[in-house]
């Protein structure tokens, strides 16, 4: 990956820029693979977001993806959603995690970033995680009559009714 | 009039063979894909295989005018009652061939969304395996269900129309 | 020659032929485009069933006849039943004004090839082939569902509005041939020694053009468009119905191609008529000539159907009011001039 | 009596809507207000099903995802794995990989302009698309069997080496195509009811695009130069020296030739890969029992609809715990809606067509 040098400091300015600007919010920040991921609290996602967007340039949401930890160790939340950022001149990369407690909900990012909007459906109708602020929030794959939330652990792989 | 059907009589067979005959070269199959099975069913349409060669190029969009509902991909629950309703929706002399392991079976998604087998809702008449199956399996499948029609007595049933709910 | 052979046996004999030659044309037609598509197209199309895939159109008819019969519950009734017969019957009856060759003397009587002679049968058959619009437009309002009501509509607009070039371009014939008949327009072309073809052909193009349109067939098939409207106004319809709109339309294509032989390309003239040197092709009969020039218009459809993508519904209309039309009137206004100063 | 407009449901079984998409359209008599799709007729639980798979029984699952491009699947997760993993591919693999995946765009595209040309009234584009794509299809056959749903690349490298005569027979085939296709350009580039039903119609634009998350083909056709394979190259694909086509407006049109270009472009692609074949191994040394340290990696490439993202976390065992994809067309579609308003219904079709979509890839 010929990108290593010139990279870090591009994301070096963009950590420092958001811990100054966001002091409680950031959690943690570290280079992983050269991309850097901050963990942050869920409250603060919407204006770091319209920050990441409007000043640092990260143009794009590339994908946002809910991980289920259910008893795994520690952490405050069951599920932790990612935002995966791009900035497309540069091909800069961000990784933006938040944990959220089940049934708990966090701010949506419809309003920064329209491409949010199946994402974050498709996050509740498999996860049951709720996005306040979102336009229409209802199931995206499943019928709207099916209850549960499939790509939870607890869920079994062929269905509560045996898959009929 | 009813044990004559049983002697088969010279005239009904001719008639029989006949009627057949023409369903049999006019399959025309229905043009709904739902999968992987779709992509290869319009390759064995197409030129290299051409399926036109029986007189079976003239996919209809329409489930009135279609023969054969050929269910190629894989059925999830959402979509069976909208399957079960084209499938009632077509005339009568109809066959239904499962093209492909996910109609057949489930095939490799034994998951909480997936009809496991497409003979849970409507009645198959021929199985072709494969995920997805060859345009040659495909052809294979159409002569198979060619010669499963030829073997049928349709005048039997106009003749005797619940001979088929007894049996 | 006793009368009633004179009377009754000659004309019911000339009725079952004017009936069959449409349909035998039909079921050639439907293996024809059915085999020519599929060469254009790199495929074989169908040659297994029959010889060379020629019992096909046989076979998809007797499927159709034993196929079950539907009607949607919410359909409307009448309307359903009799859209399929208004379409079939209007097409066939016109080819009984449409002249197949020349009279024929067989001893004492003359034979001639058509069933009537009227001075007006231009109009007629006009009249008869706009009235099969009624046919599509109760086959798409009776369904009572949304895809054969915009088949239904759009094909109420188009063939209505391709109506006016078509009349504007027939009247300009019948100017040439000072008549409406179309036997009369026949002999005046071979008394004339040059086909209107060739002598207006802005007339012929524009004719052509709105001809295609008027049988809903592509680049025009808007009313049954496949990949939009599912199956445009026959979606609802099944077994023998859909079978009559099958046929009605193969049925008016004949028609249509035969009234451009008819008016434009001297109906059962050996071609050339003003050049002596070809005079030897007068023995081959008229009505073999016919059949041919009848033959390469039918292939001209199916090679369009192959070529062109479907226009869209608002380009459609465009071109006939904003080209068609004005260019047919231009084309009138020249050949009355012509008249006029001759 | 007062006109109303009415809603039409086009779907999920429908001629042009390439698989089950359901679409609810606010149609005005002919005019579009607004088309709503609906999701979920092929939702198979791709991802429930991989978190109880080990790290290799997952790839031929990823074929049945975008199945009309089966091998840029498998490259998007197997490069995921590796990045997670740490594995080395070595160089030969590399290129073979190129030149499976650029095969596999040549015979995506020529699938789309098929099915494209159809939508719009086209038939015999879509026969000429096809016999030209079957000849690609006879080299997947050759390669490894399959025609479709090709299982072609696996963690670590490729299924088996490109011996010499299936080099030269993929020349053969490189060599085929272009003249294939300059029938389906004479039939369409110039044909004025094609250009009419193409031609500014579904116009997006570049900042529209990119603010709906458009990728892939439909973004460069709207002019913003977003091309995985250059701005964050993958699998050597920076040795390749190749131009990224970009269309001026946006429109169907713009789209269609931008596809047709990238055709030309894969073309060259493929030769230069199969020219520069370096020897040496195939494929990386996996263990069979692939066990990762936990940890998570998410990497992208440019499949032929558009950017394809994996996410895969590991934690420990055989098995993934997670693996997120990243769907190109799930995100494209989101666009339609923005650019069938105050479109006639019939374009509704064209539109559709124009962004390519799979539904096994966005329903998962």
């Amino acid at each position: 990956m010929p990108e290593d040098a010139a990279d870090r400091t591009g994301l070096d300015g963009i950590l420092e820029a958001l811990t100054g600007r966001f002091p409680g919010a950031v959690l943690a920040g570290a280079f992983e693979r050269n991309e850097l991921s901050v963990r942050l609290a869920k409250e603060s996602l919407a204006s770091v977001l319209r920050f990441l967007k409007d000043e640092a340039g990260f143009n794009a949401l590339e994908d946002i993806a809910v991980f289920d930890n259910l008893g795994a160790a520690g952490g405050d939340g069951r599920f932790t959603v990612v935002y995966r950022l791009c900035r497309f001149p540069g091909a800069l990369r961000l990784r933006l995690a938040a944990d959220v407690a089940e049934g708990a909900s966090l701010p949506s990012a419809v309003p920064v970033y329209r491409s949010a909007d199946w994402a974050a459906r498709e996050a509740f109708d498999m996860f049951g995680v709720l996005f306040d602020g979102h336009p229409d929030l209802r199931r995206i794959y499943m019928p709207d009559d099916f209850e549960g939330h499939p790509l939870r652990k607890d869920f079994p792989l062929a269905g509560r009714n045996g898959g009929a | 009039m009813s044990e004559a059907l049983e002697r088969s009589p010279f005239l009904l067979t001719k008639a029989d063979a006949f009627i057949t005959w023409a369903q049999k070269n006019s399959l025309w199959p229905f043009g709904s894909g739902l999968a992987c099975c779709a992509i290869e069913m319009i390759a064995t349409a197409a030129a290299r295989y051409d399926i036109a060669r029986f007189g079976m190029e003239l996919f209809r969009a329409s489930p009135r005018q279609a023969d054969l509902f050929i269910v190629a991909g894989t059925v999830t629950n959402k979509m069976a009652p909208v399957l079960r309703r084209l499938w009632d929706q077509m005339p009568d002399p109809k066959w239904a061939m499962a093209m492909g392991n996910c109609a057949i079976g489930g095939g490799p998604f034994p998951t909480y969304s997936v009809l496991q087998g497409v003979d849970r809702i409507i009645p198959v008449d021929v199985y072709v395996a494969g995920c997805p199956p060859t345009p040659q399996g495909l052809i294979h499948g159409l002569m198979t269900l060619q010669e499963k029609i030829a073997r049928s007595h349709p005048t039997k049933e106009i003749l005797d129309p619940d001979a088929r709910r007894r049996s | 020659m006793t009368p009633f052979v004179a009377d009754v046996l000659i004309p019911v004999g000339k009725i079952v032929a004017v009936i069959l030659y449409p349909m035998i044309m039909v079921v050639v037609m439907i293996w024809l485009e059915r085999r020519v598509v599929a060469l254009m197209q790199l495929r074989l199309g169908p040659n297994r069933v029959g010889f060379q895939g020629l019992a096909q159109p046989v076979a998809d008819a007797v499927k159709l006849f034993f196929k079950e019969d539907i009607r949607p519950r919410q359909a409307d009734r009448l309307l359903f039943n009799i859209a399929p017969v208004l379409v079939m019957f209007t097409s066939l009856l016109a080819f009984a004004f449409m002249p197949l060759g020349e009279p024929v003397r067989i001893g004492a009587y003359t034979l001639t090839l058509w069933i009537a002679e009227s001075p007006v049968g231009l109009l007629i058959v006009l009249g008869l082939s706009s009235i099969s619009v009624f046919g599509v437009i109760f086959g798409g309002w009776a369904a009572n569902s949304k895809y054969p009501l915009m088949g239904a509509l759009r094909s109420v607009v188009q063939v209505l509005s391709y109506e006016i070039p078509l009349g504007l371009t027939v009247l300009t014939v019948a100017f040439a041939a000072r008549s409406m008949d179309l036997v009369e327009i026949v002999r005046r072309q071979e008394s004339s020694g040059v086909w209107y073809g060739f002598l207006m052909p802005v007339s012929f193009v524009v004719f052509w053009i709105s001809a295609v349109a008027e049988t809903n067939r592509a680049p025009f098939d808007l009313p049954e468009a496949e990949s939009e409207l599912v199956a445009g106004y026959h979606t609802e319809y099944s077994g023998m119905k859909f079978a009559y709109f099958y046929m009605a339309e193969y049925a008016h294509m004949v028609l249509v191609s035969s009234l451009v032989v008819n008016l434009f390309f001297g109906g059962w003239l050996a071609p050339f008529p003003s050049v002596p040197a070809l005079d030897f092709l007068e023995v081959v009969p008229g009505f073999v000539w016919y059949l041919v020039k009848i033959m390469f218009f039918l292939y001209l459809y199916v090679w369009i159907r192959a070529t062109f993508p479907r226009y869209r519904f608002d380009s459609l209309i465009r071109l006939v009011w904003k080209w068609l039309i004005p260019l047919a009137l231009l084309n009138f206004l020249v050949v009355a001039l012509v008249r006029y100063l001759r | 009596m007062e006109l109303r407009e009415y809603d039409l449901n086009m779907g999920p079984q429908h001629p042009s809507t390439h698989g089950v998409l359901r679409l609810k359209l606010a149609v005005d008599n002919e005019v579009v207000l607004g088309v709503e799709p609906v999701l979920g007729y092929l939702h198979r639980g791709m991802e429930k099903l991989w978190e109880s798979l080990t790290y290799h029984q997952v790839v031929p699952l990823t074929d049945r995802l975008d199945y009309l491009a089966s091998l840029s699947n498998n490259l998007g997760y197997c490069l995921t794995v590796e990045k997670l993993a740490g594995i080395e591919v070595p160089g030969r693999a590399r290129y073979i990989r190129v030149v499976l995946a650029e095969l596999q765009r040549l015979a995506s595209h020529l699938a789309w302009v098929g099915f494209m040309a159809n939508d719009i009234g086209a038939m015999s584009v879509l026969l000429y698309a096809f016999e030209a794509r079957e000849d690609v299809l006879d080299i997947f056959e050759e390669y490894c069997g399959a025609r479709l749903t090709l299982h072609g690349i696996r963690i670590g490298g490729a299924v088996r080496d490109l011996d010499a005569p299936l080099v030269a027979r993929i020349r053969a085939v490189l060599g085929k195509v272009p003249d294939r296709l300059d029938d389906v350009r004479a039939l369409l580039d110039e044909n004025r009811i094609w250009k009419e039903r193409t031609v500014g119609v579904g116009r997006l634009s570049g900042a529209d695009a990119v603010a709906h998350g458009l990728t892939g083909p439909a973004l460069r056709a709207s002019g913003v130069p977003w091309d995985m394979r250059k701005d964050i190259p993958y699998s050597s694909y920076d040795d390749f020296d190749f131009e990224v086509p970009l269309g001026a407006n946006g429109d169907v049109y713009d789209r269609y030739l931008v596809r047709l270009g990238e055709i030309g472009q894969s073309i060259r692609i493929v030769r230069q890969a199969l020219d520069g074949l370096p020897d040496g191994e195939f494929a990386a040394k996996v263990p069979r029992v692939l066990k990762i340290a936990p940890g998570e990696a998410f990497h992208t490439i440019e499949a032929p609809k558009g950017v394809l993202g994996f996410t895969v976390r590991s934690n420990g065992t055989d098995k993934p715990e997670r693996v997120k994809m990243r769907s190109p067309s799930f995100i494209n579609l989101q666009a339609l809606d923005a650019m069938c308003r105050g479109y006639m219904f019939s374009d509704v079709i064209g539109i559709l067509g124009s962004l390519d979509i799979v539904l096994g890839e966005i329903d998962k």
